[in-house]
């Protein structure tokens, strides 16, 4: 099973003949994903790894069958990629650009509200089906296929964690990053409800940072909505406040988004709260194999 | 990116938000000068981009020119809470009844802008909202709706407006929500939005924070960064498209991810070091910019050792490699340098770092921040 | 049971204070409807017929729990009455006003998807669930409480079919006027599946008229998805093509949706169409008590 | 409200679309001076709301301002479809390489804008729609995002126009995109959209409708109607506020509501009798307007017989009935006069009515319209 990603997914890169989309295009190609399709405006007929190029996602999409995009442009066109993709009906959106204008990613959340199109992102690594299929721009081979659910707002962190439990060897069902901006297409919730129903997921691993309050809304949601149990890891305690870290959402306002904060709401709602990187694995392996049960 | 006071109400006025009359000035002659064609009493403004500088002595009313230009001249030899007061703003004082608060900022959990208002104005709304929620009306706006009349009426009446300022104040509320979206900003708010004795609204303070991601589409308004800001460090990262934060330890930190980098930050601290900086190079760091951040973070006096922590993802780690074998060619980097890398290219790297002096390759993270915070000298 | 409608519905009349919304407030609350709140910009404290008068809809909600909307606004301002009452998160708003622009109406429609507020009308009569309540301008008198679901896009001529009904001696579960516009808050689907799903309804009478292809798309609808039987009645066989005919839905443009073919589509699926008005409550009483089964 | 062509044109020429240069004139002196004006051929174009004037000889060339003359003489004369053509459009001819569709329209089944194109222009779009839909390529534009980029590029795509049209294709588009949203449009056609001999985009014939409901707020364009539209009946109709079509039968009919009055014509119908009108009163009609109703429905000398049929909800039958007794005061109606009115009000109504000659009440429609064909005569 798996969730977002699995071998059913058609994949069109937004972008490909970037440079990005180029080589992402390849490194997807030797993983094992269906790419069947790219678009580059003005572009349509050529051909980027033996993969067509259209002019437009409709064209793609009528073409090759495509249900699933991922996106390379550069920031200022992302949310018009989207929109195209968004229009063109294709189910899963998986936007890699960094740098998109927040006010851009408020319309285009509002414009894909009761829409049959899921948004991952921007400015996230993407998803990955361990075995079976990569969206995104992870590097494959650290994944193995198995029972752990990953979501996180980092890029490389979750590398690190994903390293870590392959290396403890824990296999994933499926990675998710949501990206780390302020406005996003997913959240921590929609991606939990997935993993609650997907039957190869036994255990979540969470991995919030501080800022905003999605990792909040996650603890309410795990509280009273999960049976499976999850572990998580809040990165930025040594954070000053008021000070950019990097992410634009990595800002702690307030008082509010504090990891320590973060930590105590995840930990009220039964959530395994790792202190450090390094405990995260052991965490998982107790918590595998268990029967589920409500975590409130 | 932050706009100071006169900046933000010269984007309010474009919008008919009613501001007083004023003028900026560095000198307090210019200031008597100002005070003289605005006739009356002025107010005399510290043109900072922190919070707190009423408390700090960064506003003073004057009755007169003379007392504008000895205003003028108090503040602009001040610093307020570590930068120097370059500019003051000189305006006609306001005669004020009540002082309200009216703001918009993104509400992430939501993914809207959201309009806040209180009749608590000219107070640090953040504790109004801590200590009294009730105090404190908001509506989410529709980014294809905007700023709409009943959103306007809604809020009013939260105020308690006589219904005479109804309409002012919905196109106070409008504007202000079309300058937000249209100035791509991350923050709007006046504060105090006053009602004056004669019984209308003015835009006492004013302030606009921009979202970076956006000024490329905004370069009027990106044109007004003010040098002031940003140290020349920062400036330097912010050129060279790192995110950069100079802390107070002892340990220079540079890491791919900014969430990779808080969780290496707080691996140093939770191990008994302190970091110097945090700094991340981004996705698909190439050789030239791990360079500039090696320079950046060398030219910190504090830094006693560094730690490279890099999981090559977009990222490939032979080319952050190659990157601190420049740096270091024809000079030592001085001080011990533990580096730990992982993923694309992972092997090539070790191979290039394993023949630079100085430079120690650990295999996790755990283990290199360690051996960074025994290198730097705990406690130093 | 009954549908859209019931004894929970707390109703907020918008334009309390117009000679419209005046008087059927009057009409409602006689018949027993919840009149919970009036709102009118700038009379927040009066109240009409002892309904207390709000500002705005969002104090109304909050005041008095409302969770209806009946909209009696002139029509340049009823795109903008909508907004607002969805934005205060009322469930069910029902427009009356006439005349609202297309293009509002467009917007309106864009604007509510994905949210939690289902539109009826505008230009419609309302709903009504008889002898429990009513939200529209119905004449509540000739309506009696039964197992006949109404839907229809005319206003008089649902009052004519009811009153043959009600003549009949056969009762109205609920009677839905969605309004005779080009583009609508709700369509006929809508309501067909919501009487579909209702246990009290037996029978459906839809009443479509010439023009749009409204029809024929519950047509199709009834034919795969509803089990309980439909009786019809489409208005405009007499028409002559491309002259309008009071709404602005109903003209017939190059040869579509005229009244012949969406007899047609209905009774190819399933559906008892009536030549005559009078023969309706005849082919619904055929219908009334007999177990039901696919339409297909 | 249908616009005429050189309204249309001079609309989409406020967007930026390319129209050919031309004047519109009623005398053909003036359509000699204009021919002048531009120089080399020009088409001499009837301006009258209804189609196929081209193939009715409304459409002529001429080489030169004589002939220009001649033919605005000719089309001047004309009456296309039963309408007299007062006006004509001199323009400069095109010389024609291609001819494309592009038409917006309200799709009713999913309640958003429509923008169709099909490389079959110059012809009746409904009919390749009909014959060869897959001739037209379609985009569903949302409301609040406007037609984008990628909406032109795919029919521009789907057109085989070369990559160097794309752009002013797309300009066109948005144009006339942006010329529907703003113009509260129901119908904005360019057929054809050309493309020249030298590889430009021209709007060689363009239609727009707009919504009746929406003039209000165009006071602008609801001040273009042109008075040849529509009859002395019509106007005085429209103004009072009632739905009003003249048909060919003799049964005047006077109705409340669209639906109600649609399903009495087909009563009458089908009992044998023809309609001479339809006539929707409108939701809560007063006594006044249901006078200026039968006023009209009488002035029509076919009507042998007038049905009234009335369901009272919002609309008082009293009212009714007092605007019918108020229309006979003290003049005889001259026909037989069916009424048959349900719902609010109805007792009172019946007694108001009981009182007047000529007038018989009715309890079914069914009833009233078979007396109504009955007392006009079947056949006559």
């Amino acid at each position: 099973m798996a969730i977002l990603v699995d071998h059913h997914t058609r994949l069109v890169v937004q972008g490909i003949t970037g440079r990005e989309g180029t080589f992402h295009t390849q490194q997807m190609l030797a993983y094992g994903t269906q790419v069947v399709a790219g678009v580059t405006p003005g572009k349509g007929g050529q051909q980027v790894h033996g993969v067509p190029v259209f002019d437009t996602v409709r064209q793609a999409v009528a073409e090759t069958g495509a249900n699933a995009s991922i996106i390379f442009v550069p920031a200022r066109g992302a949310a018009d990629a989207i929109l195209e993709a968004a229009d063109a009906e294709v189910a899963l959106v998986v936007c890699i650009s960094e740098g998109v204008p927040t006010l851009d990613m408020v319309r285009v959340r509002r414009a894909l509200r009761g829409s049959g199109t899921r948004l991952v992102g921007p400015n996230c690594p993407g998803v990955i089906t361990p075995g079976v299929a990569k969206v995104g721009i992870m590097p494959g081979h650290i994944h193995v296929p198995g029972p752990v659910g990953v979501v996180s707002r980092s890029g490389t962190l979750t590398y690190e964690v994903v390293y870590a439990l392959t290396q403890a060897g824990i296999g994933q069902s499926t990675c998710v990053g949501i990206g780390g901006d302020p406005v996003l297409g997913t959240g921590f919730v929609d991606v939990l409800e997935l993993f609650e129903d997907d039957p190869q997921t036994e255990v979540v691993v969470l991995i919030g940072e501080i800022g905003g309050s999605d990792e909040e809304r996650a603890a309410t949601f795990i509280h009273s909505r999960m049976r499976k149990p999850v572990v998580a890891f809040v990165a930025g305690r040594s954070a000053p406040a008021g000070k950019r870290m990097g992410h634009a959402g990595a800002i702690i306002d307030g008082g509010a988004g504090t990891a320590e904060g973060k930590m105590e709401a995840l930990r009220a709602a039964g959530v395994a709260v790792a202190e450090m990187l390094g405990e995260i694995p052991g965490l998982v392996r107790e918590r595998l194999g268990q029967p589920g049960g409500p975590n409130s | 990116m932050k706009l100071h006071e006169f900046q933000s109400k010269a984007i309010l006025a474009r919008y008919g938000i009613p501001i007083p009359r004023g003028e900026v000035t560095d000198t307090p002659a210019e200031a008597a000068g100002i005070a003289e064609r605005l006739g009356g009493r002025v107010a005399v403004k510290a043109q900072v981009l922190v919070g707190g500088r009423g408390k700090a002595g960064g506003i003073r009313l004057a009755a007169s020119p003379r007392e504008a230009a000895e205003a003028a001249a108090a503040i602009l030899g001040m610093t307020i809470r570590g930068l120097p007061v370059g500019r003051v703003l000189v305006e006609e004082a306001a005669e004020v009844e009540r002082e309200l608060y009216l703001g918009l900022t993104v509400d992430r959990a939501i993914g809207r802008v959201r309009a806040m208002a209180s009749a608590e104005g000219g107070v640090d709304i953040e504790e109004v909202a801590h200590a009294r929620p009730d105090r404190i009306g908001s509506v989410a706006i529709d980014p294809f709706l905007g700023f709409r009349d009943y959103h306007a009426r809604y809020l009013a009446s939260f105020l308690g407006l006589p219904a005479s300022l109804w309409v002012p104040f919905s196109g106070i509320a409008q504007g202000l929500s079309a300058a937000f979206a249209e100035s791509d900003a991350s923050l709007a708010e006046i504060n105090p939005l006053v009602v004056t004795r004669d019984g209308t609204l003015l835009a006492l303070d004013a302030k606009i924070n921009l979202d970076d991601n956006a000024l490329p589409r905004q370069p009027e308004l990106a044109a007004l960064r003010n040098a002031d800001e940003e140290s020349p460090a920062e400036a330097r990262a912010r050129l060279a498209g790192l995110s950069y934060v100079p802390l107070e330890g002892t340990i220079g930190c540079m890491v791919n991810g900014a969430g990779l980098a808080m969780a290496t930050l707080d691996a140093v601290k939770a191990l008994g070091g302190m970091p110097a900086n945090f700094l991340d190079v981004g996705g698909g760091a190439r050789a030239e910019r791990i360079q500039t951040a090696l320079d950046l973070i060398l030219s910190d006096p504090r830094v006693r050792a560094v730690l490279i922590n890099i999981f090559g993802g977009i990222t490939r780690c032979d080319e952050v490699a190659r990157g601190v074998a420049e740096a270091f060619s024809g000079r030592s980097p001085g001080v011990p340098v533990v580096v730990r890398l992982v993923g694309t290219n992972e092997a090539e790297a070790r191979d290039i770092l394993g023949q630079l002096e100085g430079v120690r390759v650990q295999r996790s993270l755990e283990e290199a921040a360690r051996l960074a915070v025994s290198l730097a000298g705990v406690g130093v």
